[in-house]
């Protein structure tokens, strides 16, 4: 029953990325990583992370790419040059995504995934609610990557104000 | 007749959206009168009394406007971005009415032997959900200006968003105090833990600042700078006509009974009534038409800001009180538990 | 469980579908008399000049960068809020610290006027 | 056919070599930055399938960590892409070849 719902999600996907780096306006771009991320929103809610699903939505397609909108609106560079400085790039590209695509399919079909199995199963989560497992496990075992990620975004907010403010 | 259960849920989830769909569209359409009348009011003249008037009150106006509008010229700028300019109101009006997925309206109760819960989704996330959404409805608006091509639309955009951005934060940290209360994002959970005492009486501060950003929020009055039709004509709704026009005007409507519905639900108690009297869904129409009022009370008398002491309000003013909140509301939860 | 959000998902499909019929119905109906008056961008009745994509201040911009990274704060606040009978005064400090860093941060933008409009 | 982490980690890797080409095939900076972001969401989505396969929370919190790191990265980059906008005026990568500032 759940692979209705995978696969309607995962095709919305592959297509809105397609579209993301094949369209020429950065505009329908953006709006097309947008259809990205919510539909990885709804792949994280089929894989019992509710509480990620809805931090994807609005951390990513509500503040990180509202400020890509904004920044295309900021500069309007208007569509990519159809003028290729570099004619071989772009078939390049296409071959070394294929050889990627090839090389990843390769790794998957050789691993064997351990057998290890945590406390966490799908019922135990919906029990204790997802934020709540996370939180609990960011707050505890995770302490020090949390406490660190505020000095990064110190560091982001100061680096930001330095280079937007320069020269005024 | 055995049915799947799925099947079950997804007929109900259906007939669900749909009542509530309707529900909402029916206020919209009212509350366009309503707020006719209560601002004619307060301006000691006369609201509109022509189409179907009953004791002077026009209960046919809103239907007239909805025929006038479906029949309205529908056109596409020449300079605008045809496929943006035509799904933006469909942005804005879709996030407006997905937000209503995770209200509680009425206590589950049991009719002719079948269990009915008077909400479309509980889930344990709810108040993320919806941030998340609200934070989608910011596209309808950017892409909506930024599609039209028009100098007034495209700042109106742009202030819009970024006021909306600013207040999020505020209206975001302004739940908080609330959820450490009650240790769940269920807005079911919320609702059921205050059939005694509502919440704004632990957090009248949180309260507040969630009133005020949430008025910021939805462009009211004195926060309508997107809009200001002195400076900006009608902001980012500037080159839009006929239904498409409406379907911004709805999603703005719409807007305003979410955020009122939520601020029923997690300070007043949503659908309890005070002291446990008889809950149910009259209740909580009766909150949220109490915030209406508020809201059309302040737009008859307020002025309107000046963007910069807008913006610095938001920032400097209700972001440290939402987190001064937080830290007091922990302060106190740790010395008396 | 993911089933709970099912509802969720039939009203994600009605909302579309509704936006679409009325986006569809809204260009059916109604008369088509275009004119290149009528499709110009409306200036208050002015001769329209230049286009509307024009570069704007950088204080958008601004704003924005200012709002993703106070909108990660939020994201770490509602876990914390939900958890915080059990972590009680751990939970206090170790969110003080975390806090403390970023109004650093706040009263640095502050200095630098990152919210003054002028 | 059941739901494997199989058909999560294949479409991991699939939006992951959409993102890489996009990377490659790209000149405006910003389309190659939102292509970044899709690689990695793609690794995201990797994390949290083998979370659930593995019944371990961490690959969840370790995409909540990635979640704020993006977010810092995007808000610097972009600062960046302005900044070269403004002395450069204009947004062709291929442009910005030389180290001079």
């Amino acid at each position: 029953m759940e692979l209705i719902p995978f696969y309607f999600l995962a095709a919305l996907g592959v297509i809105a990325a397609l579209g993301v780096v094949m369209l020429r306006n950065p505009v329908y771009s953006a709006l097309c990583l947008a259809v990205v991320f919510v539909s990885l929103a709804g792949l994280y809610v089929l894989l019992s992370a509710p509480f990620l699903a809805a931090a994807q939505v609005m951390i990513y397609a509500g503040a990180i790419l509202i400020l890509f909108v904004f920044v295309i609106m900021l500069l309007s560079p208007g569509s990519d040059p159809l003028k290729e400085e570099l004619k071989w790039q772009r078939p390049l590209a296409v071959i070394f995504g294929v050889a990627l695509v090839a090389q990843l399919a390769l790794v998957i079909a050789l691993a064997v995934l351990p057998p290890t199995r945590g406390p966490f199963t799908p019922e135990l989560i919906a029990q204790i609610g997802s934020t709540q497992a996370v939180g609990a496990s960011l707050f505890t075992d995770f302490l020090l990557p949390f406490e660190i990620t505020s000095l990064l975004l110190l560091v982001a907010i100061v680096g930001v104000i330095v280079l937007a403010k320069k020269r005024q | 007749m055995d049915l799947d259960p799925i099947v079950v849920t997804l007929i109900e989830a259906l007939i669900k959206t749909i009542v509530v769909i309707i529900a909402l569209l029916t206020a919209f359409a009212y509350l366009t009168l309503v707020e006719r009348y209560v601002i004619a009011k307060i301006q000691s003249r006369i609201g509109p009394n022509r189409v179907g008037a009953i004791g002077g009150i026009a209960l046919l106006q809103p239907i007239a406007d909805a025929i006038k509008m479906i029949f309205k010229e529908d056109f596409w700028p020449a300079q605008a971005d045809k496929i943006i300019y035509t799904i933006a109101p469909g942005i804005a009006v879709g996030t407006a009415l997905l937000a209503w997925a995770v209200m509680p309206l009425h206590p589950s109760t049991e009719i002719f032997g079948y269990h009915i819960d008077f909400y479309i989704a509980d889930v344990n996330i709810a108040v993320l959900y919806l941030l998340a959404i609200g934070s989608l409805g910011i596209y309808g608006i950017v892409l909506g200006g930024w599609g039209s091509n028009n100098k007034y639309s495209m700042l109106g955009a742009l202030r819009s968003t970024a006021q909306m951005i600013s207040y999020e934060i505020s209206l975001g940290l302004a739940l908080v105090g609330v959820l450490m209360l009650s240790g769940s994002l269920s807005l079911v959970d919320i609702v059921e833990k205050q059939s005694f005492i509502w919440n704004v009486v632990w957090q009248p501060l949180g309260f507040i600042i969630y009133f005020i950003a949430a008025v910021a929020e939805v462009n009211r009055l004195p926060f309508d700078l997107p809009e200001a039709e002195t400076e900006l004509v009608a902001g980012y709704q500037t080159e839009y006509s006929s239904l498409k026009f409406a379907l911004f005007y709805m999603a703005e409507y719409i807007n305003m009974l979410t955020v009122s519905a939520i601020a029923s639900t997690m300070f007043l108690g949503g659908y309890q009534g005070p002291f446990g009297i008889l809950p149910g869904v009259h209740w909580l129409i009766l909150k949220i038409m109490f915030f209406i009022f508020v809201m059309m009370w302040m737009r008859g008398t307020l002025p309107r800001f000046r963007y910069d002491q807008l913006m610095g309000f938001g920032w400097k003013v209700l972001l440290p009180l939402a987190l001064a909140n937080i830290f007091v509301t922990a302060i106190v939860m740790v010395i008396f538990k | 469980m993911p089933a709970d959000y099912l509802p969720i998902l039939v009203m994600v499909v009605v909302v579309v579908a509704f936006a679409a019929i009325a986006l569809t119905l809204s260009a059916m109906t109604g008369p088509r008399r275009p004119n290149s008056a009528k499709l110009a961008p409306y200036e208050s009745g002015m001769p329209p000049f230049g286009s509307a994509r024009r570069r704007f201040s950088i204080k958008y911009y601004l704003t924005a960068v200012l709002f993703i990274l106070f909108d990660i704060e939020i994201i770490f606040f509602y876990p914390w809020a939900v958890l915080f009978r059990q972590l009680e005064l751990f939970g206090l400090i170790e969110m003080g610290i975390f806090i403390f860093v970023l109004l650093i941060g706040y009263v640095y933008v502050w200095r630098k006027g990152g919210f003054e409009w002028d | 056919m059941m739901l494997t982490v199989n058909h999560y980690i294949i479409l991991s890797a699939i939006l992951f070599s959409i993102g890489a080409v996009g990377v490659l095939m790209r000149r405006n900076p910003l389309i190659m930055f939102m292509s970044i972001e899709l690689m990695l969401n793609a690794v995201n989505l990797a994390f949290v399938g083998f979370s659930r396969y593995l019944q371990s929370i961490d690959g969840q919190v370790f995409v909540f960590l990635i979640l704020t790191v993006a977010a810092a990265e995007v808000a610097v980059g972009l600062a960046i892409i302005v900044a070269l906008f403004r002395t450069r005026q204009t947004v062709n990568v291929d442009e910005a070849n030389t180290l001079k500032g």
